[in-house]
């Protein structure tokens, strides 16, 4: 199997970094951006980052039942488009009720 | 560790692209590219689950992500008006590039400090029947729990969005 | 004739199984010194490009066909000029589509505009790599397969929407709308209605599948005759194919998603249109109608040419009902998807996970449980169409379809009408 | 509670390709529903009823050809009749009976083109628009047959109609009338009348009261299918009208969906005249003879016929010369399209472009 060559070789810190960088960029993406979607968008961001350090643990780390993440990774799925659902129904519902969906200018609860 | 020079290379090509259409999701002005950005990510993490060797949640990954979920946020887009249609930060933005950087050096630091008990159990075959049987036997119980989830969004989403029949008030 | 089959069998060129070709290929290689990674990188790159050469020839020879088989439909002749039997007409269409300037939208997004296209080809292509085309003749035999397609095909509807959107035309933009309320409508009944298959083979692997119908000797439509119903009509929504192609609606709007495209990446929609009715095909062919298994003729006849006939018989029937029907509004589309299939495939769902469980609980032989099941679910089938039509067809359809007849003028009288007031503002009296 | 969004205006026309030529509905719409509809007209105007005033009345006959391009054997017919009531030309028996054969097969092509350009506007892939097609094309071999035109055939003169049928003309139209048009109708019933797909969006879309179709002057099946049984050829019968039997199909609702029942069926009683007008055929001229530049006494005349759009009239003011003072045409498409706008608002985009295809609207003759 092995190439005489060259043999690369993926540990498991990389994985998570990988993942990591993901989650940064989502959480950056989540807190400074005025779109409600935008946010959302995010948080889908940040959803996939701990779904990929999930599997990687699944796949490199040692587990007595390794499919164990790749449950908690469907379930992250799952509950993703549940919140994917409501948060757009939501942002549709405020934009019918304040013509915008943007978070800066949503303040009915600020008085 | 994997140590299979095709898989490796597929999975820095698969997280450069996903981590470059992320930073494009970030960085694009028009909502509608920040969402096709978007489906690429979830494209490229759905290539990383594969090298993973997790081609279940890959796969549903494709169907759930890329097919429904960016679908719908295209479909909210597109229900809010031209001029909202604009990726634009607030003021929080110089504070959240620090706190996403902190973040991200912290969580390196802890990975590469981090002495990780690694396995050398090696790739799985397949995952679709034993997930299925996880599923089924010690977190049916989880599983139900998510299915109602589910059916609550359902609801909540068409209760959130219904048309009120003559409320012209608002 | 033993003897001949003697001599067809048993060797790598059997043509039967074209996989039978990897064995001295592989020990060809190994001699060679490739290693084993090499050697599965290269038969990777064959079989890909076994599938691509598919594809392109099913992108030319399906212009033809298309084209030929609705004129005859249509009474006329199709294109009969170029060749014997216009047999050239789709490489004269190419290299006409191919001259052609190719016009960009000043004002939409490049490079969506320029990558629609390509994504919309891309899912037709992936998903006949997950296809069987016999007993050891299949290029990725995923344990997922089924899922890998269902995610694949309502990828390329996001495609469409990126054409629709970077066009920057109002009727582009309703072709788009309407393929994403489409797509979000007909997702459901999509997967529901293959779940009863995936119970009853117990696997998601396609090979599985048919192993399954070839063990049990029953083709799949047999078994799920209502499922078959609810996955044609739903797929041909997202095909884009009439009676619910109103995503392009050249009556409506014009050419939706493509109107703005010209030349090659028009080509490139056209051809990927037929690729992923042909893959659509497939699936069909694979799930319900065996694969590449038939009754024993699969013995004589290689089975990828049984899967390539009923892949076209499945097309025929594609493009009949596109010869033949008119669209549907949107509205009603939707209302269809959501009332009538949706609660269809549930109840099929539910019914096939009862029919599954006795089936395994009494074990009970096959030979009892196979009829059993056709019959139950075949009445079920028409059980609920008859229901659903009764209860839920619009109730103006029981308005008499032919006027009244009168042989003479009659002119009812109407109440009064004020004339409306003619006085013009500002002019004179 | 919708969503609000300003209404997007929307260019349905003048190229698009259900408009059936160049005209322009348009349309301020939100979401997939129809606001409000500008309609514009125009793009297809000759100035053909000034252009009359400068030839001679045998000569502006050609224009009324290129009226109604799909039914120029009624515009001939109908200004034939205004000037020869002007000039009180008599006309023949046997060119009276031409006229109706004429006439009404010029009807039923018109028809086969509606109710096929009406389906390809529900959307069908074009199959059924072909197929009557067919049935069209055999009509006019028979127009070519008799006067060598198969579309603007020119055919009917003042006093009569240009030349006589030659003798393959009777064969060849009793197979028409009595083998392929009922076959082909028969098959328009399985195919059409009958598609759930075709009730489902015809049906209730397009909506014409009675009160509307008569305040907005309606005529043609637009007017009968709201159910008012109305018809020159009973109501004011030209051309011995009178001495047929047919009867006048009405629908029931006013949608689209009666009219195309309505076309469908009004085929099949032309039919049914031509037939009668055949087997009464009697011998004789087919021709007046009249001078060539007709001078007719001073005075006007309005003369009405029943075209397939609806009524077609003729206002022709002579002041003694060889041309008309002043030609005025009561064009059916321009009138019956006047109701669209109160048709189409709160309708989709879908049904409206379904109405406009069941108005059946020739642009040539809106816009003259």
């Amino acid at each position: 199997m092995h190439s005489p060559v060259l043999t690369l070789v993926l540990h498991l810190e990389e994985v998570l970094i990988v993942g990591a960088a993901l989650f940064a960029i989502g959480l950056y993406v989540a807190l400074s951006k005025r779109n409600a979607i935008g946010i959302l968008m995010g948080i889908e961001l940040m959803l996939n980052a701990v779904n990929i350090t999930f599997l990687g643990f699944a796949r490199m780390s040692v587990s007595e039942d390794p499919i164990q993440g790749h449950v908690f990774a469907v379930f992250v799925i799952t509950v993703a488009a549940a919140e994917a659902a409501v948060a757009l129904a939501l942002a549709v519902a405020i934009y019918k009720h304040r013509e915008t969906v943007n978070i800066d200018q949503i303040d009915l609860l600020r008085w | 560790m994997i140590e299979d020079n095709g898989i490796v290379i597929a999975f820095w090509i698969l997280s450069a692209t996903t981590i470059a259409c992320a930073l494009m999701t970030a960085a694009v002005r028009e909502l509608v590219q920040a969402v096709l950005f978007l489906a690429l990510t979830f494209v490229g993490a759905a290539g990383i689950y594969i090298c993973l060797s997790a081609d279940f949640v890959a796969v549903a990954q494709i169907l759930i992500y890329a097919g429904a979920v960016s679908v719908l946020m295209t479909f909210a887009v597109m229900l809010t008006p031209a001029a909202d249609r604009h990726n634009s930060e607030t003021i929080f933005q110089a504070p959240a590039l620090v706190l996403s950087g902190l973040l991200l050096a912290v969580i390196v630091f802890v990975v590469l400090d981090t002495d990780w008990a690694i396995s050398d159990a090696g790739a799985f075959q397949t995952t679709a029947a034993s997930l299925g049987e996880a599923f089924l036997k010690p977190y049916v119980v989880p599983f139900e729990v998510a299915s109602v989830l589910l059916m609550v969004a359902m609801i909540g989403a068409i209760v959130l969005t219904r048309e009120l029949e003559e409320d012209d008030d608002a | 004739m033993t003897m001949l089959l003697d001599l067809i069998t048993g060797y790598w060129w059997d043509a039967r199984d074209l996989s039978n070709m990897t064995r001295p290929l592989y020990e060809f290689l190994r001699d060679q010194g490739v290693s084993d990674a090499g050697i599965f990188v290269i038969s990777a790159l064959l079989g890909t490009l076994a599938i691509i050469s598919f594809v392109g020839a099913v992108a030319i020879i399906n212009i033809w066909v298309e084209r030929r088989v609705v004129g005859r439909m249509q009474s006329r002749l199709g294109p009969n000029r170029l060749g014997p039997f216009g047999l050239l007409q789709p490489i004269a269409d190419a290299i006409k589509l191919m001259q052609k300037e190719v016009l960009q939208p000043a004002s939409a997004p490049g490079w969506i505009y320029t990558v629609a296209p390509i994504a919309f080809t891309v899912p037709g292509i992936a998903i006949l790599a997950v296809i069987p085309w016999g007993r050891n003749m299949v290029l990725a035999n995923l344990d997922v397969g089924l899922l890998y397609i269902l995610g694949l095909s309502s990828l390329a509807v996001l495609s469409v929407f990126m054409a629709g959107y970077s066009s920057n035309n109002k009727y582009s933009l309703f072709g788009a709308m309407r393929v994403i309320a489409m797509l979000v409508s007909y997702e459901i009944p999509i997967v529901a209605g293959l779940l009863g298959i995936v119970l009853f083979a117990g696997s998601m692997n396609l090979q599985e599948i048919v192993l399954f119908q070839e063990e049990h000797w029953a083709f799949m439509i047999m078994l799920q005759p209502l499922a078959f119903l609810i996955y044609f009509f739903s797929i041909s929504a997202e095909l884009n194919r009439t009676p619910a192609d109103i995503a392009e609606a050249e009556s409506e709007i014009v050419g939706g998603y493509h109107t703005e495209y010209s030349g090659m990446k028009f080509g490139l929609f056209y051809a990927a249109e037929l690729i992923n009715a042909v893959a659509v095909s497939a699936i069909i062919a694979t799930l319900f109608l065996g694969g590449w298994w038939t009754y024993k003729l699969d013995e004589f006849i290689p089975g990828w040419m049984l899967l390539i006939g009923k892949i076209y018989g499945v097309y025929f029937i594609f493009v009949w009902t596109r010869g033949t029907l008119p669209r549907f509004r949107i509205d009603q589309l939707l209302a269809f998807a959501w009332k009538w299939l949706t609660p269809m495939a549930l109840i099929n769902v539910i019914v096939v996970a009862a029919e599954v469980l006795l089936w395994n609980e009494t074990g009970w032989s096959d030979w009892f449980w196979i009829p059993a099941i056709i019959a139950i679910n075949t009445a079920l089938c028409v059980g609920l169409i008859v229901f659903f039509v009764k209860v839920f067809a619009p109730k103006f359809q029981r308005f008499p379809t032919r006027p009244r007849f009168y042989p003479g003028i009659d002119v009812p009288s109407l109440p009064a009408v004020t004339p409306p007031d003619f006085a013009r503002k500002g002019g004179p009296a | 509670m919708p969503v609000k969004a300003a209404p997007v205006e929307v260019n349905i026309g003048p190229q698009h390709p259900s408009t059936h030529g160049v005209f322009r509905m348009v349309a301020k719409i939100d979401g997939e529903r129809i606001v409000d509809v500008n309609m514009i007209v125009g793009y297809l105007h000759r100035s053909m009823e000034k252009l009359a005033e400068e030839r001679t009345f045998t000569q502006n006959i050609p224009f009324t050809d290129r009226m109604d391009y799909l039914a120029a054997m009624s515009g001939n017919l109908g200004y034939c009749l205004s000037v020869e009531k002007l000039a009180g030309v008599e006309v023949p028996e046997r060119a009276m009976y031409l006229r109706v054969i004429f006439a009404e097969l010029q009807r039923v092509a018109s028809h086969c083109m509606a109710t096929g350009a009406f389906i390809n506007d529900c959307g069908a892939w074009q199959t059924p628009v072909m197929w009557c097609f067919r049935d069209r094309e055999r009509v006019l071999d028979l127009f070519e047959m008799t006067c060598g035109a198969r579309l603007t055939t020119n055919y009917m003169r003042i006093g009569g109609v240009a030349f006589d049928i030659p003798d393959e003309f009777l064969p060849a139209l009793d197979k028409l009338i009595n083998d392929e048009l009922p076959k082909a109708f028969e098959e328009y019933e399985e195919l059409i009348v009958g598609n759930e797909i075709i009730m489902m969006r015809a049906r209730d879309v397009g909506v014409v009261t009675p009160e509307v179709a008569i305040n907005a002057s309606l005529s043609g099946p637009l007017l009968r299918s709201a159910g008012i049984a109305w018809d020159l050829r009973k109501a004011d019968p030209y051309c011995g009208y009178d001495r047929f039997k047919f009867d006048i199909p009405v629908g029931y609702n006013g949608d689209a969906y009666d009219r195309m029942v309505i076309r469908i069926e009004e085929m099949k009683q032309s039919l049914r005249i031509i037939r009668q007008a055949v087997a009464d055929l009697p011998d004789g001229a087919h021709k007046t003879d009249i001078p060539l530049a007709l001078r007719p006494p001073a005075g006007e005349a309005y003369s009405r016929v029943e075209s397939p759009k609806g009524e077609l009239g003729f206002y022709v003011v002579s002041d003694g010369g060889p041309a008309p003072y002043r030609w005025h045409v009561r064009a059916p498409s321009l009138i019956n399209l006047s109701v669209l706008r109160e048709m189409t608002i709160g309708q989709t985009i879908s049904d409206a472009i379904v109405t406009l295809g069941s108005i059946d609207i020739n642009v040539g003759e809106l816009d003259r």
